[in-house]
Protein backbone atom coordinates (compact mmCIF):
# COMPACT_ATOMS: atom_id res chain seq x y z
CA UNK A 1 0.00 0.00 0.00
CA UNK A 2 1.39 3.56 -1.22
CA UNK A 3 1.97 6.09 1.45
CA UNK A 4 1.59 9.81 1.05
CA UNK A 5 4.83 11.59 1.68
CA UNK A 6 4.44 15.82 2.31
CA UNK A 7 6.77 18.04 2.29
CA UNK A 8 7.52 21.66 3.13
CA UNK A 9 9.29 24.92 3.51
CA UNK A 10 12.98 23.99 3.29
CA UNK A 11 12.48 19.93 3.05
CA UNK A 12 10.87 20.59 -0.01
CA UNK A 13 13.06 22.84 -1.62
CA UNK A 14 16.17 20.41 -0.51
CA UNK A 15 13.79 17.27 -1.63
CA UNK A 16 13.29 18.82 -4.92
CA UNK A 17 9.29 18.54 -5.07
CA UNK A 18 5.92 19.06 -2.32
CA UNK A 19 4.95 15.49 -2.10
CA UNK A 20 5.21 11.89 -3.54
CA UNK A 21 3.35 8.21 -2.79
CA UNK A 22 5.85 5.55 -1.34
CA UNK A 23 5.94 2.00 -0.64
CA UNK A 24 7.18 1.22 2.19
CA UNK A 25 9.77 -1.80 2.63
CA UNK A 26 9.34 -4.26 5.20
CA UNK A 27 11.02 -2.82 8.47
CA UNK A 28 9.80 0.21 8.61
CA UNK A 29 8.16 0.63 11.60
CA UNK A 30 7.97 3.94 13.54
CA UNK A 31 8.54 7.17 12.18
CA UNK A 32 12.59 6.93 12.88
CA UNK A 33 12.47 3.86 10.93
CA UNK A 34 11.06 6.43 8.14
CA UNK A 35 13.59 8.72 8.38
CA UNK A 36 16.21 6.70 8.38
CA UNK A 37 15.34 5.34 5.22
CA UNK A 38 14.31 8.38 3.24
CA UNK A 39 18.18 9.78 3.63
CA UNK A 40 19.27 6.73 2.20
CA UNK A 41 17.09 7.30 -1.20
CA UNK A 42 19.15 10.01 -2.57
CA UNK A 43 21.54 13.20 -2.03
CA UNK A 44 18.68 15.18 -1.81
CA UNK A 45 16.92 13.39 0.98
CA UNK A 46 20.44 13.28 2.41
CA UNK A 47 20.43 16.67 2.54
CA UNK A 48 16.96 17.39 3.71
CA UNK A 49 17.04 14.98 6.43
CA UNK A 50 21.05 15.72 7.69
CA UNK A 51 19.80 16.46 11.03
CA UNK A 52 16.89 14.31 11.93
CA UNK A 53 16.31 15.36 15.05
CA UNK A 54 15.15 18.90 13.95
CA UNK A 55 12.74 17.43 11.10
CA UNK A 56 9.07 17.95 12.98
CA UNK A 57 6.55 14.84 11.39
CA UNK A 58 2.82 14.64 11.43
CA UNK A 59 0.77 11.85 10.89
CA UNK A 60 -2.62 11.82 9.31
CA UNK A 61 -2.13 15.89 9.95
CA UNK A 62 -1.49 15.43 13.77
CA UNK A 63 1.97 16.17 15.03
CA UNK A 64 3.80 12.44 16.57
CA UNK A 65 7.45 12.31 17.90
CA UNK A 66 9.97 10.11 16.25
CA UNK A 67 9.70 7.07 17.83
CA UNK A 68 5.64 6.65 16.92
CA UNK A 69 4.53 3.69 14.93
CA UNK A 70 3.58 4.71 11.03
CA UNK A 71 0.92 1.51 10.77
CA UNK A 72 -1.98 3.30 9.15
CA UNK A 73 -0.56 6.54 8.01
CA UNK A 74 -2.14 7.38 4.96
CA UNK A 75 -0.34 11.09 5.12
CA UNK A 76 3.13 11.45 6.56
CA UNK A 77 4.46 15.16 6.37
CA UNK A 78 7.69 16.13 7.48
CA UNK A 79 8.92 19.53 8.25
CA UNK A 80 11.34 22.03 9.89
CA UNK A 81 9.81 23.45 13.47
CA UNK A 82 7.76 26.06 12.65
CA UNK A 83 7.56 29.73 12.44
CA UNK A 84 3.97 30.56 12.32
CA UNK A 85 2.06 33.11 14.62
CA UNK B 1 -24.00 33.31 28.66
CA UNK B 2 -25.19 31.12 25.36
CA UNK B 3 -23.85 27.52 26.06
CA UNK B 4 -20.77 26.22 23.98
CA UNK B 5 -18.44 28.63 22.65
CA UNK B 6 -17.26 27.51 18.82
CA UNK B 7 -14.06 29.37 18.14
CA UNK B 8 -13.87 31.03 14.75
CA UNK B 9 -10.89 29.88 12.91
CA UNK B 10 -9.53 31.07 9.22
CA UNK B 11 -6.72 30.65 7.54
CA UNK B 12 -6.66 33.13 4.31
CA UNK B 13 -4.77 35.13 1.75
CA UNK B 14 -6.70 38.23 2.58
CA UNK B 15 -6.24 40.76 5.21
CA UNK B 16 -8.78 40.76 8.26
CA UNK B 17 -10.45 43.94 9.47
CA UNK B 18 -9.92 43.58 13.14
CA UNK B 19 -13.04 46.10 14.61
CA UNK B 20 -15.12 43.38 12.33
CA UNK B 21 -13.53 40.47 14.42
CA UNK B 22 -14.38 42.14 17.09
CA UNK B 23 -17.82 42.91 16.27
CA UNK B 24 -18.52 39.69 14.97
CA UNK B 25 -17.59 38.12 18.80
CA UNK B 26 -20.00 41.51 20.77
CA UNK B 27 -22.58 42.58 18.48
CA UNK B 28 -25.81 41.82 20.31
CA UNK B 29 -24.51 40.45 23.46
CA UNK B 30 -24.19 42.40 27.11
CA UNK B 31 -22.31 39.80 28.91
CA UNK B 32 -18.92 40.61 28.24
CA UNK B 33 -16.60 42.65 30.13
CA UNK B 34 -13.32 41.96 28.54
CA UNK B 35 -11.81 41.69 24.59
CA UNK B 36 -8.22 41.48 23.95
CA UNK B 37 -6.83 41.19 20.09
CA UNK B 38 -3.39 40.47 19.42
CA UNK B 39 -2.33 41.28 15.54
CA UNK B 40 1.11 40.15 14.77
CA UNK B 41 2.62 41.79 11.91
CA UNK B 42 5.60 41.71 9.45
CA UNK B 43 8.35 43.74 10.24
CA UNK B 44 11.20 45.31 7.66
CA UNK B 45 14.36 44.22 9.97
CA UNK B 46 15.79 47.30 9.70
CA UNK B 47 14.64 47.82 5.92
CA UNK B 48 16.39 44.13 5.31
CA UNK B 49 13.12 42.34 4.50
CA UNK B 50 11.26 43.26 1.33
CA UNK B 51 8.44 40.76 2.37
CA UNK B 52 7.46 37.31 4.06
CA UNK B 53 6.22 34.40 2.39
CA UNK B 54 3.89 32.24 4.81
CA UNK B 55 3.62 28.46 3.67
CA UNK B 56 1.31 26.36 5.58
CA UNK B 57 -0.02 22.90 5.45
CA UNK B 58 -3.82 23.15 4.20
CA UNK B 59 -6.44 21.16 6.21
CA UNK B 60 -3.95 20.64 9.17
CA UNK B 61 -3.58 24.56 10.09
CA UNK B 62 -7.33 24.67 10.30
CA UNK B 63 -7.30 21.20 12.74
CA UNK B 64 -4.39 22.43 14.59
CA UNK B 65 -5.37 25.56 15.59
CA UNK B 66 -9.16 24.15 16.02
CA UNK B 67 -7.35 22.18 18.66
CA UNK B 68 -5.57 24.61 20.43
CA UNK B 69 -8.29 26.63 20.30
CA UNK B 70 -10.74 24.68 21.83
CA UNK B 71 -7.92 23.94 24.97
CA UNK B 72 -8.48 27.61 25.43
CA UNK B 73 -11.82 26.99 25.95
CA UNK B 74 -11.63 24.48 28.39
CA UNK B 75 -8.68 26.18 30.51
CA UNK B 76 -10.46 29.77 30.48
CA UNK B 77 -14.19 30.90 30.68
CA UNK B 78 -14.14 32.22 27.26
CA UNK B 79 -17.85 33.99 25.44
CA UNK B 80 -15.49 33.76 22.14
CA UNK B 81 -12.31 33.24 20.23
CA UNK B 82 -11.27 33.53 16.76
CA UNK B 83 -8.06 33.09 15.01
CA UNK B 84 -7.50 34.15 11.77
CA UNK B 85 -3.90 33.53 10.24
CA UNK B 86 -2.80 34.79 6.62
CA UNK B 87 -0.62 32.52 3.99
CA UNK B 88 0.92 33.62 1.01
CA UNK B 89 3.31 37.04 0.65
CA UNK B 90 2.80 39.65 3.46
CA UNK B 91 4.86 42.54 3.37
CA UNK B 92 6.72 44.96 6.03
CA UNK B 93 3.57 46.70 8.12
CA UNK B 94 1.07 44.52 6.98
CA UNK B 95 -0.65 41.63 9.40
CA UNK B 96 0.24 38.25 9.53
CA UNK B 97 -2.19 36.80 12.43
CA UNK B 98 -5.30 37.59 14.92
CA UNK B 99 -6.26 36.25 17.97
CA UNK B 100 -9.27 37.89 19.19
CA UNK B 101 -10.20 36.60 22.93
CA UNK B 102 -13.57 37.78 24.90
CA UNK B 103 -14.60 36.75 28.64
CA UNK B 104 -16.66 38.08 31.55
CA UNK B 105 -13.19 39.01 32.90
CA UNK B 106 -9.73 40.41 31.93
CA UNK B 107 -7.34 38.02 33.09
CA UNK B 108 -9.21 35.30 31.48
CA UNK B 109 -9.29 37.35 27.68
CA UNK B 110 -5.23 38.27 28.34
CA UNK B 111 -4.29 34.70 29.13
CA UNK B 112 -6.41 32.94 26.48
CA UNK B 113 -4.82 35.47 24.06
CA UNK B 114 -1.00 35.09 25.32
CA UNK B 115 -1.44 31.78 25.56
CA UNK B 116 -3.24 30.82 22.15
CA UNK B 117 0.22 33.02 20.40
CA UNK B 118 2.57 30.35 22.36
CA UNK B 119 0.78 27.89 20.97
CA UNK B 120 0.30 29.03 16.85
CA UNK B 121 4.23 30.02 17.48
CA UNK B 122 5.03 26.33 18.43
CA UNK B 123 2.58 24.15 17.42
CA UNK B 124 0.36 25.60 14.02
CA UNK B 125 2.11 24.03 10.88
CA UNK B 126 3.50 27.58 9.12
CA UNK B 127 6.35 28.29 8.19
CA UNK B 128 8.17 31.65 7.12
CA UNK B 129 10.41 32.47 4.60
CA UNK B 130 12.20 36.19 4.29
CA UNK B 131 12.10 38.12 0.98
CA UNK B 132 15.64 40.52 0.98
CA UNK B 133 14.82 43.77 -0.35
CA UNK B 134 18.29 44.15 -1.83
CA UNK B 135 17.27 41.06 -3.89
CA UNK B 136 19.55 38.71 -2.53
CA UNK B 137 18.02 35.28 -1.58
CA UNK B 138 15.86 35.20 1.35
CA UNK B 139 16.11 32.24 3.73
CA UNK B 140 13.93 30.20 6.07
CA UNK B 141 13.42 31.64 9.81
CA UNK B 142 14.92 30.17 11.86
CA UNK B 143 12.50 28.87 14.89
CA UNK B 144 13.45 30.45 18.12
CA UNK B 145 13.93 28.13 21.44
CA UNK B 146 12.66 31.35 23.67
CA UNK B 147 8.97 30.42 21.53
CA UNK B 148 8.99 26.57 22.80
CA UNK B 149 9.97 27.72 26.26
CA UNK B 150 7.13 30.18 25.81
CA UNK B 151 4.61 27.54 25.12
CA UNK B 152 5.91 25.17 27.90
CA UNK B 153 5.04 27.44 30.54
CA UNK B 154 1.39 26.61 30.20
CA UNK B 155 2.10 23.42 30.88
CA UNK B 156 0.31 22.69 34.05
CA UNK B 157 2.11 20.61 36.47
CA UNK B 158 -0.88 18.18 36.87
CA UNK B 159 -1.21 17.25 33.21
CA UNK C 1 12.78 53.02 16.11
CA UNK C 2 11.63 57.41 16.07
CA UNK C 3 12.90 57.63 19.59
CA UNK C 4 10.96 58.56 22.52
CA UNK C 5 7.38 57.05 22.69
CA UNK C 6 5.14 59.74 23.48
CA UNK C 7 1.68 57.70 24.76
CA UNK C 8 -1.99 58.97 23.75
CA UNK C 9 -4.21 59.45 26.61
CA UNK C 10 -7.54 60.68 26.37
CA UNK C 11 -10.57 61.00 28.63
CA UNK C 12 -13.72 61.37 26.74
CA UNK C 13 -17.29 60.79 26.65
CA UNK C 14 -17.72 59.77 23.50
CA UNK C 15 -16.97 55.80 22.14
CA UNK C 16 -13.98 54.89 20.33
CA UNK C 17 -12.69 53.25 17.20
CA UNK C 18 -10.39 50.37 18.07
CA UNK C 19 -9.04 49.95 13.85
CA UNK C 20 -8.27 53.37 13.98
CA UNK C 21 -6.57 53.82 17.33
CA UNK C 22 -4.56 50.42 15.92
CA UNK C 23 -3.58 52.44 12.62
CA UNK C 24 -2.83 55.96 14.65
CA UNK C 25 0.13 53.42 15.71
CA UNK C 26 1.03 51.49 13.30
CA UNK C 27 0.59 53.12 10.42
CA UNK C 28 3.69 54.22 7.89
CA UNK C 29 5.90 52.28 10.08
CA UNK C 30 7.52 48.45 9.45
CA UNK C 31 9.24 47.97 12.80
CA UNK C 32 5.80 47.02 14.88
CA UNK C 33 5.88 43.68 15.18
CA UNK C 34 3.10 42.92 17.92
CA UNK C 35 -0.41 45.39 18.90
CA UNK C 36 -2.44 44.12 21.98
CA UNK C 37 -5.78 45.91 22.08
CA UNK C 38 -7.82 45.65 25.70
CA UNK C 39 -11.38 47.02 25.81
CA UNK C 40 -13.04 47.04 29.18
CA UNK C 41 -16.61 46.76 28.20
CA UNK C 42 -19.89 47.64 30.26
CA UNK C 43 -22.09 44.13 31.15
CA UNK C 44 -25.87 43.95 32.39
CA UNK C 45 -24.92 41.64 34.77
CA UNK C 46 -27.55 39.42 33.73
CA UNK C 47 -29.92 42.32 33.33
CA UNK C 48 -29.92 43.40 36.01
CA UNK C 49 -28.20 46.93 35.16
CA UNK C 50 -29.23 49.52 32.64
CA UNK C 51 -26.38 51.70 32.89
CA UNK C 52 -23.37 52.28 34.38
CA UNK C 53 -22.04 56.31 35.11
CA UNK C 54 -18.58 57.14 35.42
CA UNK C 55 -17.56 59.40 37.42
CA UNK C 56 -13.91 61.12 36.96
CA UNK C 57 -11.99 63.63 38.34
CA UNK C 58 -10.95 65.86 35.44
CA UNK C 59 -7.56 67.22 35.04
CA UNK C 60 -5.89 64.18 37.59
CA UNK C 61 -7.53 61.34 35.78
CA UNK C 62 -5.73 62.56 32.73
CA UNK C 63 -2.27 63.57 34.52
CA UNK C 64 -2.64 59.86 36.81
CA UNK C 65 -3.01 57.72 33.48
CA UNK C 66 -0.35 59.49 31.73
CA UNK C 67 1.97 58.63 34.98
CA UNK C 68 1.13 55.10 34.97
CA UNK C 69 1.33 55.23 31.00
CA UNK C 70 5.27 56.78 31.27
CA UNK C 71 5.91 54.18 33.74
CA UNK C 72 5.27 51.23 31.07
CA UNK C 73 7.37 52.87 28.45
CA UNK C 74 10.31 52.66 30.99
CA UNK C 75 9.77 49.10 31.95
CA UNK C 76 9.02 47.49 28.24
CA UNK C 77 10.38 48.47 24.57
CA UNK C 78 7.05 50.07 23.33
CA UNK C 79 6.62 51.59 19.86
CA UNK C 80 3.16 52.64 20.97
CA UNK C 81 0.61 53.24 23.87
CA UNK C 82 -2.85 54.49 23.82
CA UNK C 83 -4.85 54.87 26.70
CA UNK C 84 -8.67 56.04 26.18
CA UNK C 85 -11.14 56.26 29.17
CA UNK C 86 -14.92 57.44 28.88
CA UNK C 87 -16.87 58.80 31.31
CA UNK C 88 -20.50 59.69 31.70
CA UNK C 89 -23.44 56.81 31.32
CA UNK C 90 -22.38 53.41 29.52
CA UNK C 91 -25.16 51.10 28.10
CA UNK C 92 -24.62 47.26 28.24
CA UNK C 93 -22.45 46.15 25.91
CA UNK C 94 -20.87 49.75 25.17
CA UNK C 95 -17.24 50.26 25.81
CA UNK C 96 -15.72 52.06 28.47
CA UNK C 97 -12.45 51.55 28.34
CA UNK C 98 -9.15 50.88 25.88
CA UNK C 99 -5.98 49.96 26.04
CA UNK C 100 -3.08 49.54 22.67
CA UNK C 101 0.09 48.60 23.44
CA UNK C 102 2.80 48.45 20.16
CA UNK C 103 6.13 46.70 20.17
CA UNK C 104 8.83 44.68 18.38
CA UNK C 105 7.92 41.61 20.44
CA UNK C 106 5.04 39.97 21.60
CA UNK C 107 5.44 39.10 25.33
CA UNK C 108 6.22 43.09 25.64
CA UNK C 109 3.03 44.36 24.23
CA UNK C 110 1.00 42.05 26.40
CA UNK C 111 2.77 42.19 29.27
CA UNK C 112 2.33 46.12 28.88
CA UNK C 113 -1.02 46.38 28.12
CA UNK C 114 -2.12 43.55 31.47
CA UNK C 115 -0.09 46.47 33.59
CA UNK C 116 -2.17 49.13 32.42
CA UNK C 117 -5.47 47.71 32.72
CA UNK C 118 -4.75 46.77 36.50
CA UNK C 119 -2.95 50.44 37.22
CA UNK C 120 -6.07 51.95 35.75
CA UNK C 121 -8.30 49.88 37.92
CA UNK C 122 -6.27 50.76 40.84
CA UNK C 123 -4.78 54.22 40.55
CA UNK C 124 -6.84 56.05 37.59
CA UNK C 125 -9.45 58.44 39.49
CA UNK C 126 -12.79 56.51 38.20
CA UNK C 127 -16.10 55.43 39.87
CA UNK C 128 -18.64 53.88 38.94
CA UNK C 129 -22.10 54.22 39.46
CA UNK C 130 -25.17 51.30 38.60
CA UNK C 131 -28.47 52.15 36.95
CA UNK C 132 -30.56 49.24 37.53
CA UNK C 133 -32.91 47.93 34.83
CA UNK C 134 -35.67 47.61 37.26
CA UNK C 135 -35.63 51.38 38.18
CA UNK C 136 -34.29 50.37 41.41
CA UNK C 137 -31.59 52.94 43.25
CA UNK C 138 -28.36 51.56 42.01
CA UNK C 139 -25.43 52.13 44.22
CA UNK C 140 -21.49 52.90 43.57
CA UNK C 141 -19.84 49.81 42.55
CA UNK C 142 -17.70 48.60 45.18
CA UNK C 143 -13.62 48.34 44.38
CA UNK C 144 -12.41 44.92 44.60
CA UNK C 145 -9.30 43.76 46.88
CA UNK C 146 -8.42 41.81 43.69
CA UNK C 147 -7.64 44.50 41.73
CA UNK C 148 -5.30 46.03 44.23
CA UNK C 149 -3.69 42.39 44.35
CA UNK C 150 -3.11 42.53 40.88
CA UNK C 151 -1.47 45.76 40.77
CA UNK C 152 0.64 44.67 43.18
CA UNK C 153 2.13 41.94 41.38
CA UNK C 154 3.89 44.10 39.38
CA UNK C 155 6.06 45.69 42.06
CA UNK C 156 9.82 44.45 41.57
CA UNK C 157 10.91 43.38 44.72
CA UNK C 158 13.98 45.98 44.24
CA UNK C 159 11.54 48.86 44.26
CA UNK D 1 -5.26 80.91 53.37
CA UNK D 2 -8.42 79.05 52.07
CA UNK D 3 -7.76 75.16 50.83
CA UNK D 4 -10.01 73.90 48.05
CA UNK D 5 -12.33 70.13 48.86
CA UNK D 6 -13.17 68.46 45.94
CA UNK D 7 -15.17 65.51 47.00
CA UNK D 8 -16.26 61.85 44.54
CA UNK D 9 -18.69 59.35 44.07
CA UNK D 10 -20.32 58.54 47.49
CA UNK D 11 -18.33 60.90 49.27
CA UNK D 12 -19.61 63.82 47.20
CA UNK D 13 -23.16 62.63 47.91
CA UNK D 14 -22.72 61.92 51.87
CA UNK D 15 -21.46 65.57 52.02
CA UNK D 16 -23.83 66.84 49.82
CA UNK D 17 -21.38 69.11 47.35
CA UNK D 18 -19.01 68.75 44.99
CA UNK D 19 -16.70 70.81 46.56
CA UNK D 20 -15.71 73.74 48.91
CA UNK D 21 -13.22 76.00 50.09
CA UNK D 22 -12.32 75.77 53.83
CA UNK D 23 -9.83 77.95 56.55
CA UNK D 24 -8.14 75.26 58.04
CA UNK D 25 -7.80 75.99 61.40
CA UNK D 26 -3.93 75.53 63.23
CA UNK D 27 -2.99 72.53 63.95
CA UNK D 28 -4.21 70.50 61.08
CA UNK D 29 -0.59 68.87 59.53
CA UNK D 30 -1.55 66.07 57.69
CA UNK D 31 -4.36 64.16 55.90
CA UNK D 32 -5.32 62.26 59.44
CA UNK D 33 -5.70 65.56 60.38
CA UNK D 34 -8.09 67.17 57.87
CA UNK D 35 -10.17 63.57 57.82
CA UNK D 36 -10.38 64.38 61.65
CA UNK D 37 -11.29 67.77 61.58
CA UNK D 38 -14.04 67.85 58.66
CA UNK D 39 -15.91 65.04 60.25
CA UNK D 40 -16.98 67.03 63.41
CA UNK D 41 -18.30 69.38 60.96
CA UNK D 42 -21.66 67.66 60.62
CA UNK D 43 -23.72 65.03 60.31
CA UNK D 44 -23.17 64.88 56.35
CA UNK D 45 -19.64 64.95 56.75
CA UNK D 46 -20.02 62.13 59.70
CA UNK D 47 -21.44 59.73 57.24
CA UNK D 48 -19.32 60.86 54.45
CA UNK D 49 -16.24 60.03 56.64
CA UNK D 50 -17.21 57.31 58.80
CA UNK D 51 -14.44 54.79 57.81
CA UNK D 52 -11.75 57.52 57.66
CA UNK D 53 -9.34 54.01 56.36
CA UNK D 54 -11.22 53.45 52.70
CA UNK D 55 -11.02 57.05 52.12
CA UNK D 56 -8.40 58.18 49.36
CA UNK D 57 -6.61 61.26 48.72
CA UNK D 58 -5.32 63.21 46.30
CA UNK D 59 -3.17 66.69 46.67
CA UNK D 60 -2.76 68.89 44.01
CA UNK D 61 -3.99 65.64 41.93
CA UNK D 62 -1.49 63.12 43.03
CA UNK D 63 -2.23 60.28 44.79
CA UNK D 64 -1.17 60.72 49.20
CA UNK D 65 -1.27 58.25 52.23
CA UNK D 66 -2.79 59.64 55.11
CA UNK D 67 0.39 60.62 57.12
CA UNK D 68 1.49 63.06 54.34
CA UNK D 69 1.38 66.69 55.10
CA UNK D 70 -0.78 68.50 53.94
CA UNK D 71 1.11 72.72 53.85
CA UNK D 72 1.11 73.98 50.70
CA UNK D 73 -2.31 71.84 49.28
CA UNK D 74 -4.46 74.15 46.94
CA UNK D 75 -6.08 71.28 46.39
CA UNK D 76 -7.36 68.16 47.95
CA UNK D 77 -9.79 65.48 47.12
CA UNK D 78 -11.22 62.96 48.97
CA UNK D 79 -12.81 59.71 47.30
CA UNK D 80 -13.81 56.21 48.03
CA UNK D 81 -11.29 53.59 46.74
CA UNK D 82 -11.36 53.93 42.86
CA UNK D 83 -13.71 51.56 40.35
CA UNK D 84 -12.31 52.69 37.09
CA UNK D 85 -11.02 50.50 34.40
Amino acid sequence: MATKLIYFAWVRERIGKPEEDVELPAGIETVADLLRWLKSRGEEYEHALQYPDVIRVAINQEHVEHREKIAGAREIALFPPMTGG
Amino acid sequence: MSGVVVPVVRIQREDFDVAAEIARLTEGRADIGAVVTFCGLCRDEQGRLSALELEHYPGMAEAEIARIAGEAIERWPLQGLTVIHRHGKVRPGENIVLVVTASAHRQAAFEAANFLMDYLKSRAPFWKKEHHADGSAGGWVDAKEIDDKAAGRWKAPSK
